[in-house]
C-alpha cells in the first residue's frame, strides 16, 4: 500500500488559537480513515488544507507524490480530492438534481453552450447517486427547502459525482436521522469500495467510526493523539477520557 | 412554455405589424435595440451580479460603429455591426477579467467606475468623439446600397428584431446549459463550485463578455438608427436604466428583457407625451406599484395570472414549482 | 391651401435635470406668447396651440416624441432645442422628415457649418459671435492684462466656447499667456480648488461661460473668498443669472446675454413691446425674463414673419409647408432685440450685447452699464466657412475695424 | 405550560405541519423526534413565531399566537436553533450576553445567567473573545446552545443541541441540562435529538412526528421496555 | 510657491473631504447595515439643502438672526429624514426586505424618480441659496490665500463629530448593536427577542437624516438646484464600497482621500479631475477587494 495523501509536520494557527502543529498523517489507498477528537481540535482544518482552502504555516503536504502547497481548491478537486462540508455547500436556489447534474457535468466536462443541462447523458449517474445517499425523494425540490439531514446526504452526492480517488467527508451523517443513517452509510461505503475509492471522514458518533472505519486518527487541540485501528483507539484510556467519555 | 409558443408569436406579430398600421416601427427598433443590454443584465443577474456600468459597451458598440461608418465614407451597417460586436467583445474581455474577481457592490461599483472612465474620456477628447454633443453618424449603407430614411428604417426594424429574437433564443438556451446552471450556482454557493473543480471567474468572465456583447449590440443598434452616439450612452444613469428595466421585466426568464423593454419605453413616451413635466414621477409611481405588487417582474406576473386561469379551471398539473426563498437568509456572505 | 384650425407647434425644451433653468423661462415665454398670439385671434386669425417636449428625458425619448408629433400629430413647425447635442441630433432627423424645425436657442456653430439644410433655421446667433463679442468688448474696454484663466463646464459648450475664445484671443491679442484652464465637471457642486489655485496665480482675466446653478456656486464662491478684487471677469452667460446673483456678483463684471437680449435693452427699454413683455413675464413667473425667454421671442416673430411673407407671396393663400420654408430664406423679423435676419445657410445673424455689472437704485441686483452692442454679422464668418479658420485669419486690427454702439445706464 | 392545539404550517403553498397538538407540563422534558424533514425544526420555529402557523399556541394559559416574534424570547423562551445562527461581527461572549442586552437585565441578573450558562458549558469561557465567525462547527452549536439558554428561564426549544458534538462533551452538556431542569422546576423543555442514549434520564415523554403529523406520544419509560 | 501650494492641496482636499463624508456617510451606514443601495439618498441630500435654503428664506424674510440657522438646519434635516425617510421605509421598503437584494435597490431608484420630479414641482427650477451661515463664520487666511470659516473649519469639525458619534454609536450602544445583529441575520435577532423591524426603520431614517444634514450644510456653500442629487449619488456610492461595508472610518478616509486627490488634480492635472473618485476607487479595490476597511466575511466550512 502506497500513501495516497501525506501530510508532514503541518502547523497552522489562528492568532493564537493552534488548530495545527506537528501534524503529520498519511492516507493510504483503500483506506476508510476516521478522524476524531474534541471539538475545536483542528479536524475540519486538516481538511481545510489537504483541499488548499488554507495554507499551512509549516509543513508540506502531497497526493500521489506531488507537492499540493499552494494549489487552489480547484485544481487540487481535479486532481482526486473530492469534499463533502460540515456545513452542506450547496446551490441552494436550485433543486438537488440541478445540483447534482452541474457536478457530474463538471466531472464529464460537458459544457457545449447549447445542449439542455437536463438532456446530459450523465443524468443516469446523478439520479443514481441521488438513490444511493437516500435523496431521491427530494430530486426535485430547490436546496434551500432541504431539512438539514437531507442537505448532508446531498452534499456528500456532490463530491462522490466527480468520481474522486479520496473522498473526504466532514462529519457526513450528523443530523441525518439515527434510524437511516446506518443503512445510508452501509450502502455508501459499499460503493466506495467497489469504485475503489479512498474516504477520509471525521465523526464523532463513535459506533460509526467502529463499523465503518479501518483506521483512526485522534486529534486533541492541533495534535494528532494517537493513530491505529478502531478497535485499538477507541479502547485508548486516554481518548475515552478526551472524546468518547463514559 | 413561453419560448417555445412566445417567442414565434412575439415573432410573427412583430413582423406583419409595420406592414398593418404606421408610426410603431421608430419605435419599437429603440424598444428591440434596448431590449439587448437588458438581456445582457439579465444573464449577470442569474450569477446575482448586478452591472452598474453596462451602459460602458452599450457605447462602446456605438461610437465603434460611428467611427467605423464616419471613416468608411458611407460605410456599411453591416460591417459596422460587425466592429461594433467585435470591440465590445474585446472591451468585454478586459474590464471583465477585472471585475469577475469582485462582488455584489464593489462589481457593481468596478464596473460603474469602468464606464465613468470611459463616459468622461468620451466628453474629453472632443476632436475625436464630438464632446458631449456626441459624434454624428451618417445613414450607413446597407450591403452597398445607399437608403432612403424610409427604407432604412425598415431595415433597421426587422434587423433589431431578427437579431435579438436569435439573441433571446441564445441567452435561453445558453441559460439551460451546464454552464448557465454553473452561472446562476454562482449566486448561491462559490466555493461548491470550486470545490467541483470549476473556476465562477471564468464562467462569470464567459457570462460577462456575452453581456458586453449584448449591450455593444444594443448601442451599436440604437446609434446608427438615432444617427448620433453620445457620451450620455456611457453615463451611469443609463446603466440603471438597463437595470431597472431587467427588474421591470423580471429576471428569471429572458422574456423579461423584452417586456421590460417594452413597457418601460412604452410607460416612458405615453408621460412624457401626456404628463409633460412629471413625466418622471409618473413613471417612478407606475414602477413602484409594480415592483411592489409584482415582484417578480411583468413575466412573473405573466406566469401568476397563468398558473390563477390553470386553477380556476382546474387542472392545476403542479409542473411548476415557484421558488420561493425560505424566510430571511443569514447575512449572504457579502 | 384652407386655413386650417389651428397652427400646432411642437416645442422641445428642458423642463428636468439643471439646464430646466433654461428651459422652464422659455417654456413660461412660449405659452405667454402664445395666448397673447390667441387673444390677438391667432397668427392671420388661425390660433396656434403648443406641445412640449423634455429634452431631460433622454435622446431616445427625445427623438420618438418628435417623430410622434411630428408624424401622429402632425404638428405646423417645431422649436428645438436648447442643448446643442440635441439640436444636432434633431436637425438630419427634421430634415429627412421634412419638417420646419426652428433651432430656437443652442448654441453650436457646427449645425450650418458642416452640413446644408432646407427645412433647418436657427433664429439667434451661434456660439461664434456669442464668444467675439466679449472678447472684443474686453479688449476695447480693458486692454491692459496679460495673463487669464478659463473656468468652463465640461461639457461640449465649455469646450467649444474655450477653443472660440481663445483662438480669436491668441489672434487678437496674441502676447496674452493662458495660466489656468479648469474644466469642472457639469453640475460641480465646489469650486474651493480652482479658486484657491486662482488666488494664487492671480491671473488679470478670468473667463467662464458657465451658466445656471454652476455659475451661480463659482461667482459666490469666489467672492466670499474675494477672488473679486484681484481679477478682471467675463461671464458671457451671466445675463442670465443676475437677479439670482443679486449682491453676490460684484461691479465691473463684464457680462452678456447671448445676443442682444436685456431687458433693459438700451435701444428699446422705453418702448411699449418690451417694457410690456417684461411686466408680463414679471406678473406670470415673478421675475425678470432672461435670454431664453428672449430666444422664445424671437423664434414666435420669425414663424410670424415667415407666415406673413408666405400669405404674400402666396396671393393671400394659405401656405404649404415648402412655401413656407422657402418664406424663411432672407427673412428678417424681431423680437424684443434688434432685428435678425436669416442668412443663405439659415443661421440667423443677431447683434450683441455685452455690458459691465453696477449696482444702481431700483434693483437688488446689478444691471448692466457701460453697453456695448456689436452687429452680429461683424463678427461671423461669411457663409460656408468654418469659424475657426475664419477667426485664425484675423489680427490685431480687427479690434479696432469692428465698432460698436456705446449706452451708458440711465436711471 | 405550553400547549398546541391544531398547529398547521405551509410554505409557498406546501404543507409542511398538519394539525400538530401536544402539551408540555411545567418542569417537564419532552424529546421530539422523526426522521428528517418530518418537521421538527418547523415545529419549533412556529412556537417561535419564525414561520407563520395557523392554530393556537398556549403559554401559560395565555393564547401567544398573536404576540409578535420578537416580543415571545421576552417571556421566557430561550431558541437554540440547529444551525447554529451566530452574529459573526460579534465575540463569542456577546453572541451570549446579546438576548439580556436586548431584554435590558440587570447587570446582577444578567451575570447571574452568563455564569450559568458557562457553568454548563465550560468550554465557552476559553473562547469568549474568540470572534463567533471563527469557531470550528461544534463549537458554534455551543455557543447557539449558550445564547438560548440566556433567556430561557421558562421554556428551553434545542434543535438538536447536541449534533457534531465530540460524545464526551455531548454527555457532559446533556447531564448538565437534565440538572438544571432538576433544580429549576419551573423550566421546561423540548428538545429534538436523536440519539436516545442521551435521552435517557431526561426525557420524560417522546413525542414522534412524521411526514408534519404527530404519529404518537409516548413516555420514554415505556419506550425503554 | 510649492509650499504654498501643498497648504492650499491639503485644506481643499480637507474642505471637500469634509462635504463629501457628510454625504457618503448616511449612505455607507445605511449601505452597511440594511443592504440596501439607496439610490434616493441623492433625493434626501437635495431635500435637505431645499429645506436648508427655504427656512434660511424665512429666517431672512422675518429678519431673525441668521445664527439660528445652525440649530434650524439640523431639525430641519431630521424632520426630512423622520418624515420622508419614515415614510418611505415603512411604505416602500418594508415590504420588500425578505426579497433579492436588487428588488430593493429598483424601488429606490423610483423613489429617486418620484423625489426629484416632486422636489421640482415644489422648489421650481431657479437655483436658490441661501449663505448667511457661511458669512457669519467670516474669512480666515492661510498663506496669504483666503479661505471661509465654513467650509476649511466649521464642516470639517461637524464631519469629524458625525464620525465619532456614529462609530462609538455603532460600537458602544445597544442600538448600535441591535443594528448590526439584525443585518446579520434577521430571524436570528427575531429569535432573541430583538424587533427588527424597528431597528430597521431607526437605520434607515439615521441614514436619511444624515443625508440631508449634509444637503443643508452643503447649501450655504453652493446652488441649492434641480439635479443635484443626481451628482453626489454616484460620489455617495464610490465612497462606500471604497470604505468597506458599512465601514463609517472607512468612508471619512476615503472622503479624504478624494477630496485631497481632486484639489491634487487641479492643482496639477486638472483632466484627471472628474476621473479622480474612480481612480482611487480602482485603487483601493485592487489592492483591498473588501474595500479599505472591509472584513473578510466568517469562515463558511
Ligand atoms: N478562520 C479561523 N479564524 C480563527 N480561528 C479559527 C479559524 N478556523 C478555525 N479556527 C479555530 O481553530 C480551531 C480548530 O477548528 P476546526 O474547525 O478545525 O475544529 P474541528 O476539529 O473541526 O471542530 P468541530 O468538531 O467542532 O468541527 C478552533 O478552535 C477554531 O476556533
Ligand atoms: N422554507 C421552506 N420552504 C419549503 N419547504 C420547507 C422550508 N423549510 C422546511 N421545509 C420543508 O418542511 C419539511 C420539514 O422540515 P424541518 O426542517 O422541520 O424538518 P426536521 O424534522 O427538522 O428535519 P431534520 O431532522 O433534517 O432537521 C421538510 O420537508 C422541508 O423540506
Ligand atoms: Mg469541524
Ligand atoms: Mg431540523
Amino acid at each position: 500500500m502506497s500513501a495516497l495523501i501525506s501530510a508532514r509536520e503541518l502547523a497552522i494557527s489562528f492568532g493564537g488559537v493552534i488548530a495545527a502543529e506537528d501534524v503529520s498523517l498519511e492516507v493510504f489507498e483503500g483506506d476508510h480513515l476516521a478522524i476524531i477528537g474534541p471539538n475545536g481540535a483542528g479536524k475540519t482544518t486538516f481538511l481545510n488544507i489537504c483541499t488548499g482552502y488554507l495554507k499551512p504555516q509549516a509543513g508540506s503536504v502531497t497526493f500521489q507524490g506531488k507537492s499540493i502547497l499552494g494549489a487552489s481548491p480547484r485544481a487540487i478537486t481535479r486532481m482526486g480530492i473530492a469534499r463533502a462540508f460540515q456545513i452542506p455547500q450547496l446551490f441552494t436556489e436550485q433543486t438537488v438534481l440541478e445540483n447534482m447534474l452541474i457536478a457530474v457535468a463538471s466531472q464529464a466536462r460537458r459544457f457545449a453552450p447549447f445542449t439542455s443541462l437536463m438532456k446530459i447523458p450523465e443524468r443516469k449517474e446523478a439520479e443514481h447517486l441521488l438513490v444511493l445517499v437516500g435523496c431521491d425523494d427530494v430530486m426535485d425540490r430547490p436546496a434551500s427547502e432541504l431539512p438539514e439531514g437531507k442537505r448532508k446526504l446531498v452534499d456528500i452526492a456532490l463530491a462522490l459525482a466527480l468520481k474522486p480517488k479520496v473522498l473526504l467527508m466532514d462529519e457526513p451523517t450528523s443530523g441525518v436521522a439515527s434510524s437511516e443513517k446506518f443503512a445510508i452509510m452501509d450502502t455508501l461505503l459499499a460503493a466506495l469500495k467497489e469504485e475503489q475509492v479512498t474516504s477520509v471522514f471525521v465523526e464523532h458518533d463513535m459506533e460509526m467510526v467502529s463499523r465503518y472505519a479501518n483506521r483512526v486518527a485522534v486529534w486533541n487541540a492541533g495534535h494528532i493523539q494517537s493513530q491505529g485501528t478502531p478497535e485499538e483507539v477507541l479502547k485508548d484510556p486516554e481518548v475515552v477520557r478526551t472524546v468518547i467519555g463514559v | 412554455m413561453l419560448m417555445r409558443f412566445g417567442l414565434p408569436v412575439v415573432f410573427v406579430f412583430a413582423a406583419v405589424l409595420p406592414l398593418v398600421v404606421g408610426g410603431w416601427d421608430a419605435f419599437l427598433t429603440i424598444v428591440w435595440a434596448k431590449a439587448l443590454p437588458v438581456l445582457g443584465i439579465i444573464l449577470l443577474l442569474q450569477a446575482g451580479q448586478v452591472s452598474f456600468g453596462h451602459a460602458m459597451f452599450f457605447a462602446v458598440g456605438a461610437y465603434t460603429a460611428g467611427f467605423v461608418i464616419r471613416g468608411m465614407g458611407g460605410g456599411d451597417l453591416f460591417i459596422a455591426l460587425l466592429a461594433a460586436i467585435v470591440a465590445s467583445v474585446i472591451a468585454g474581455l478586459l474590464v471583465g477579467v477585472f471585475v469577475v474577481r469582485y462582488r455584489y457592490i464593489f462589481f457593481a461599483m468596478f464596473n460603474l467606475a469602468f464606464s465613468m472612465v470611459l463616459f468622461s474620456l468620451l466628453e474629453k477628447f472632443i476632436h475625436i468623439t464630438g464632446g458631449s454633443d456626441g459624434l454624428s453618424i451618417p445613414r450607413p449603407e446597407v450591403v452597398g446600397l445607399a437608403m432612403e430614411r424610409a427604407n432604412y428604417e425598415y431595415v433597421l426594424y426587422y434587423l433589431s428584431l431578427i437579431i435579438l429574437v436569435l439573441c433571446l433564443y441564445g441567452v435561453h438556451r445558453f441559460l439551460d446549459s451546464p454552464l448557465g446552471h454553473t452561472l446562476k450556482a454562482i449566486k448561491t454557493n462559490e466555493t461548491r463550485i470550486e470545490y467541483l473543480g470549476l473556476s465562477p471567474r471564468v464562467v462569470l468572465l464567459i457570462a460577462y463578455v456575452i453581456s458586453a456583447f449584448l449591450a455593444g449590440l444594443g448601442g451599436a443598434l440604437v446609434a446608427v438608427f438615432q444617427g448620433i452616439a453620445t457620451p450620455e450612452y456611457a453615463y451611469w444613469v443609463r446603466s440603471g436604466e438597463f437595470v431597472f428595466v431587467a427588474i421591470l421585466g423580471g429576471t428569471g426568464n429572458v422574456f423579461g428583457a423584452l417586456a421590460g423593454s417594452f413597457v418601460y419605453e412604452y410607460i416612458r413616451a405615453l408621460a412624457t407625451a401626456y404628463v409633460g413635466d412629471t413625466w418622471q414621477l409618473t413613471l417612478g409611481i407606475v414602477l413602484l406599484v409594480i415592483i411592489l405588487f409584482a415582484p417578480s417582474g411583468l413575466v412573473g406576473l405573466l406566469d401568476e395570472v397563468r398558473g390563477y386561469l390553470n386553477r380556476a379551471r382546474g387542472y392545476d398539473k403542479g409542473e411548476r414549482r415557484d421558488g420561493v426563498k425560505s424566510g430571511t437568509k443569514g447575512g449572504d456572505g457579502q | 391651401q384652407d386655413k386650417p384650425e389651428e397652427i400646432h407647434i411642437g416645442i422641445t425644451t428642458f423642463t428636468s435635470g439643471p439646464a430646466s433653468v433654461f428651459g422652464v423661462p422659455g417654456q413660461e415665454a412660449a405659452e405667454m406668447i402664445a395666448e397673447n398670439i390667441n387673444e390677438a385671434g391667432g397668427i392671420h386669425d388661425v390660433p396656434v396651440t403648443l406641445s412640449f417636449i423634455d429634452e431631460g428625458a433622454g435622446a431616445e425619448t427625445l427623438t420618438t416624441e418628435y417623430r410622434r408629433l411630428v408624424q401622429d400629430e402632425n404638428v405646423d413647425v417645431m422649436f428645438a432645442s436648447i442643448s446643442s447635442g440635441n439640436c444636432l441630433n434633431i436637425a438630419p432627423l427634421a430634415e429627412d422628415l421634412e419638417m420646419f424645425n426652428i433651432l430656437w436657442d443652442c448654441g453650436t456653430q457646427r449645425i450650418f457649418e458642416e452640413a446644408d439644410y432646407r427645412y433647418n433655421f436657427r433664429t439667434q446667433a451661434n456660439a461664434t459671435p456669442e464668444m467675439m463679442a466679449p472678447l472684443l468688448y474686453l479688449l476695447k474696454n480693458n486692454p491692459d492684462f496679460e495673463t487669464i484663466a478659463v473656468v468652463n463646464q465640461d461639457y461640449a459648450w465649455g469646450r467649444d466656447s474655450w477653443e472660440l475664445f481663445s483662438t480669436a484671443l491668441k489672434q487678437l491679442k496674441p502676447d496674452v499667456e493662458v495660466v489656468g484652464e479648469f474644466f469642472p465637471s457639469f453640475g460641480a457642486a465646489d469650486y474651493s480648488a480652482e479658486i484657491s489655485r486662482l488666488l494664487a496665480t492671480q491671473p488679470d482675466v478670468i473667463l467662464s461661460t458657465s451658466w445656471g446653478g454652476d455659475l451661480d456656486t463659482f461667482v459666490r464662491q469666489a467672492n466670499q473668498r474675494g477672488l473679486f478684487n484681484t481679477s478682471q471677469f467675463v461671464l458671457p452667460l451671466a445675463e442670465s443669472s443676475l437677479e439670482r446673483l443679486g449682491d453676490d456678483l460684484p461691479d465691473g463684471v463684464i457680462v452678456g446675454g447671448r445676443g442682444d437680449h436685456y431687458f433693459l435693452h438700451p435701444e428699446y427699454k422705453d418702448g411699449e413691446e418690451l417694457q410690456d413683455f417684461v411686466a408680463q413675464y414679471r406678473e406670470r413667473t415673478g421675475d425678470y425674463p432672461i435670454y431664453p425667454a428672449f430666444h422664445m421671442a424671437q423664434a414666435f416673430a420669425a414663424l410670424q414673419g415667415a407666415y406673413d411673407k408666405a400669405i404674400e407671396a402666396n396671393d393671400g393663400e394659405w401656405p404649404n409647408r415648402e412655401q413656407l420654408v422657402d418664406a424663411m430664406d432672407g427673412l428678417e423679423f424681431r423680437g424684443h432685440g434688434r432685428p435678425v435676419t436669416i442668412r443663405e445657410d439659415n443661421q440667423g445673424v443677431e447683434a450683441q450685447l455685452i455690458g459691465t455689472t453696477r449696482h444702481v437704485d431700483g434693483y437688488d441686483f446689478p444691471i448692466m452699464d457701460n453697453m456695448m452692442i456689436f452687429d452680429g454679422a461683424d463678427l461671423m464668418p461669411p457663409v460656408g466657412e468654418n469659424s475657426i479658420e475664419w477667426i485664425k485669419t484675423l489680427d490685431e486690427s480687427f479690434v479696432e475695424e469692428v465698432s460698436a454702439d456705446e449706452y451708458q445706464h440711465e436711471e | 405550560m405550553l400547549e398546541l392545539k391544531d398547529l398547521s404550517v405551509s410554505i409557498a403553498g406546501i404543507s409542511i405541519l398538519r394539525n400538530i397538538g401536544f402539551t408540555v407540563e411545567e418542569g417537564e422534558t419532552i424529546a421530539f423526534v422523526g426522521r428528517n424533514g418530518a418537521g421538527k425544526t418547523t415545529t419549533l420555529r412556529a412556537i417561535m413565531g419564525l414561520v407563520a402557523a395557523r392554530g393556537s399556541i398556549q403559554l401559560d394559559g395565555r393564547a401567544i399566537d398573536q404576540v409578535e416574534a420578537h416580543e415571545r424570547p421576552g417571556l421566557g423562551i430561550g431558541y437554540a436553533p440547529e444551525d447554529r445562527r451566530l452574529f459573526t461581527a460579534f465575540t463569542v461572549e456577546e453572541n451570549i450576553l446579546l438576548p439580556a442586552r436586548v431584554a435590558r437585565l440587570s447587570a446582577e441578573e444578567t451575570r447571574r445567567r452568563l455564569d450559568r450558562v458557562y457553568t454548563i458549558l465550560p468550554e465557552l469561557q476559553e473562547m469568549a473573545k474568540r470572534p463567533a465567525g471563527a469557531t470550528s462547527g461544534g463549537q458554534g452549536k455551543m455557543v447557539a446552545l449558550g445564547r438560548g439558554l440566556m433567556l430561557g428561564t421558562h421554556l428551553l426549544l434545542l434543535d438538536e443541541p447536541f449534533q457534531g458534538l465530540a460524545p464526551v462533551l455531548a454527555n457532559r452538556y446533556a447531564e448538565a441540562l437534565r440538572a438544571l431542569r432538576d433544580k429549576d422546576r419551573s423550566l421546561s423543555v423540548i428538545i429534538t435529538e436523536s440519539n436516545p442514549g442521551l435521552l435517557k434520564n431526561f426525557a420524560s415523554r417522546m413525542i414522534t412526528i412524521e411526514r408534519g403529523e404527530i404519529e404518537r406520544i409516548e413516555d420514554v419509560s415505556q419506550v425503554e421496555a | 510657491m510649492s509650499f504654498q501650494i501643498l497648504v492650499l492641496t491639503v485644506l481643499d482636499g480637507i474642505a471637500y473631504g469634509a462635504l463629501v463624508f457628510l454625504v457618503a456617510v448616511g449612505l455607507t451606514l445605511v449601505f452597511g447595515v440594511m443592504r440596501i443601495l439607496n439610490v434616493a439618498h441623492g433625493s434626501f441630500y437635495a431635500l435637505g439643502a431645499y429645506a436648508a435654503a427655504s427656512l434660511g428664506l424665512v429666517l431672512t424674510a422675518y429678519g431673525i438672526s441668521p445664527w439660528f440657522a445652525y440649530p434650524l438646519f439640523v431639525v430641519a434635516a431630521v424632520a426630512v429624514g423622520v418624515s420622508v425617510g419614515g415614510l418611505m421605509e415603512r411604505f416602500i421598503l418594508r415590504p420588500i426586505y425578505g426579497q433579492e437584494q436588487y428588488l430593493q435597490l429598483l424601488v429606490t431608484f423610483a423613489v429617486f424618480m418620484i423625489l426629484d420630479n416632486a422636489q421640482r414641482l415644489i422648489w421650481g427650477v431657479q437655483p436658490y441659496f441661501y449663505t448667511e451661515p457661511l458669512s457669519l463664520l467670516g474669512n480666515v487666511s492661510v498663506v496669504n490665500i483666503t479661505y471661509t470659516s465654513y467650509q476649511v473649519i466649521f464642516l470639517p469639525l461637524v464631519a469629524l463629530v458625525i464620525l465619532f458619534g456614529l462609530r462609538w454609536f455603532l460600537r458602544h450602544t445597544l442600538a448600535g448593536s441591535l443594528i448590526v445583529a439584525v443585518t446579520e441575520d434577521r430571524e436570528a435577532a427575531t429569535a432573541i427577542g430583538i424587533n427588527a423591524r424597528k431597528v430597521f426603520f431607526l437605520t434607515f431614517v439615521i441614514g436619511t437624516s444624515l443625508a440631508s444634514l449634509g444637503g443643508a450644510l452643503a447649501s450655504p456653500t453652493t446652488s441649492v438646484l434641480p439635479g443635484m442629487g443626481a451628482q453626489m449619488i454616484v460620489l455617495s456610492f464610490a465612497v462606500a464600497a471604497t470604505a468597506g461595508l458599512g465601514q463609517i472610518g472607512g468612508a471619512a478616509i476615503t472622503a479624504l482621500m478624494i477630496g485631497l486627490g481632486r484639489s491634487a488634480a487641479v492643482f496639477f492635472m486638472p483632466e484627471l479631475e472628474v476621473v479622480v473618485p474612480y481612480l482611487i476607487m480602482v485603487i483601493v479595490l485592487l489592492f483591498r477587494p473588501e474595500g479599505l476597511f472591509g472584513k473578510t466575511t466568517a469562515r463558511k466550512i
